[in-house]
């Protein structure tokens, strides 16, 4: 029984780690390609590492321990990555793509951002 | 003292996650820098970890507050601690043993793939770590603080904030 | 002090995870490993200066643990839907996409609770958080943009948050 | 059995490797390349569970979560840089 929970966390874990990547690949610009990369990655990574939780429990506890803090650091750490990628990417110069509706944070002049032109 | 909102270093986001990590990250660095001899790492792996806690204040708070968690004085002297003890234990091994970095502490063979075990092993893993952890993080508020300017001909670091021309 | 000592015994609550089982065959205690990690979350607690929480009032009160938990609860259901949206948009041929970046405003202040929000907001359906001002607004880029007035997008974007979050951070 | 699922596993993987590779080879800003070098980052913590699995032993995920806290560090320094800001301010 636990296999069979395990087996199908492992598929579909790995299944949406190749469509946030397959997203990294096909979206037009870097902040869409956050969006798809992080969400799906991030549950897809969780999943595989719930699914090994999973399919050793009958042998030892500390692989699933080892696996919840893994779960842990990576659902705090990954969108603050992606939040400061995606300011990076914004004060860096990267327009969003032509296809976009809207920039409220170009619109007020990046506030937080504390950028002073030097050179 | 610890104002998220100051201007200096990154975001208020990046910067709140940071206070709420970096304990657990010299925590790990310290478990992989005490359990060298169990699992894999040791001290360069458990240093690099050490010094990455560090170099995420250092980024996330800029420099004044990471100055302020480890001071460069307080580098300096840690990894020079580091590289006495790593060097006294290779010079205990020759007083004791007769060679150098002779293991002169037994362990009974129960102990095995125990914490207290391995001899000397422990003691370099936790001298390593010292010094790789503090002059990791020397070599980067050293590198960000300098930068190369040609004077007179030459190339040579000077500091960036007295480098106005 | 007593924001040093909560650090030091969450880090010694972690330092117990990772040295998983407590107890040897014999059923004795691993004395040695758990006296280690006392020493380690004793330099941890001691280096890190600025501290992991703001304040340690309420630390203890149970409610916020059982908020915490139905947070998760929520969360996990709203993580599960967000992917499915970007499977969806990503394998289908024609790329159902209306990105842009548009501000909302929260009630929240303290910066752990917008911290939480912002990163609950990162990991929710077609929403990715650019930027988090400390007086609470907040610029989010949203791959279906629907509105770009902030009250209206708010009501699509932050309200479900946060009324747990204002509970757990209290 | 097992060791076909884990096969399957460890071939997807690296079919996202690929792909990771491909928009940092290819991605037009220097962005692109950050985002995939942080996905790349994540995939890998993976492999470790996988690993983990396949023998039974629990020390690789403690690979596992060093290798998430370099790839975190990393793309924290990659952003600042990305920003225009120094390293020290």
């Amino acid at each position: 029984m636990s296999d069979t929970i395990g087996a199908v966390m492992l598929a579909v874990g790995i299944l949406f780690n190749l469509a946030g990547c397959l997203g990294m690949v096909r979206l037009p610009d870097v902040y869409n390609r956050l969006q798809a990369a992080t969400k799906c990655v991030t549950l897809g990574t969780c999943l595989v590492l719930g699914a090994v939780a999973v399919l050793t429990a009958g042998q030892s506890a500390a692989i699933a321990l080892r696996g919840a803090l893994c779960i842990v650091f990576i659902v705090i750490t990954s969108p603050t990555a992606a939040h400061a990628l995606a300011r990076g990417a914004h004060a860096s110069g990267v327009k969003l793509w032509e296809g976009s509706v809207a920039d409220a944070y170009a619109a007020d002049g990046e506030p937080g951002a504390a950028r002073e032109e030097t050179e | 003292m610890n104002d998220p909102h100051a201007k200096e270093g990154m975001s208020l986001i990046v910067k709140t996650v940071t206070r709420w990590l970096k304990g657990f990250l010299l925590l790990y660095g310290a478990y992989i820098v005490l359990y060298g001899h169990l699992t894999p790492g040791g001290g360069f792996a458990g240093g690099v970890i050490v010094a990455c806690a560090f170099i995420l204040v250092f980024l996330a708070c800029g420099a004044g507050i990471g100055h302020r968690t480890l001071g460069r004085l307080a580098a300096s002297e840690l990894d020079s601690a580091g590289a006495l003890i790593f060097t006294a234990v290779g010079a205990l091994g020759i007083a004791l043993g007769g060679v150098f970095f002779r293991n002169f502490i037994r362990t009974p063979p129960e102990a095995h793939f125990r914490l207290l075990s391995s001899g000397v092993i422990p003691v370099c893993n936790i001298a390593i770590g010292l010094k790789v952890g503090t002059s990791l993080f020397m070599v980067l508020a050293i590198l960000s603080a300098v930068h190369v300017a040609v004077k007179g001909g030459r190339r040579r670091m000077v500091r960036r904030r007295e480098d106005k021309s | 002090m007593m924001r040093r000592l909560a650090l030091f015994l969450l880090c010694f609550a972690v330092w117990i995870v990772l040295v998983w089982p407590p107890r040897d065959e014999t059923g004795a205690l691993r004395l040695a490993d758990l006296s280690a990690g006392a020493l380690a979350a004793l330099l941890a607690a001691a280096v890190m200066r600025e501290f992991t929480f703001e304040k340690t009032r309420g630390l203890l009160d149970p409610r916020r643990y059982l908020w915490l938990a139905a947070y998760g609860v929520v969360l996990l259901f709203y993580i599960v839907k967000a992917n499915f949206d970007v499977a969806y948009r990503v394998l289908h041929p024609a790329m159902p996409i209306r990105p842009g970046i548009v501000k909302v405003r929260t009630s929240l202040r303290s910066a752990s609770a917008i911290t939480a929000l912002a990163n609950s907001i990162t990991l929710t359906p077609g929403t990715l958080t650019v930027e988090a001002t400390a007086d609470g607004w907040l610029y989010v880029h949203w791959i279906h943009v629907t509105t770009t007035d902030p009250e209206e997008a708010a009501r699509h974007i932050v309200s479900r948050f946060e009324w747990f979050i204002s509970r757990i951070f209290a | 059995m097992p060791e076909t699922i884990y096969n399957l596993a460890c071939g997807a993987l690296l079919v996202c490797c690929g792909m990771c590779l491909y928009r940092i080879g290819l991605g037009p800003t220097a962005p692109d390349r950050a985002v995939a070098i942080d996905i790349l980052g994540i995939v890998v913590v993976c492999f470790t569970a996988l690993l983990s699995l396949r023998t039974g032993l629990s020390y690789y995920l403690n690979i596992g979560i060093a290798w998430a806290i370099l790839s975190f560090v990393g793309t924290i320094a990659l952003a600042k840089h990305l920003e225009g800001k120094g390293f020290d301010e």
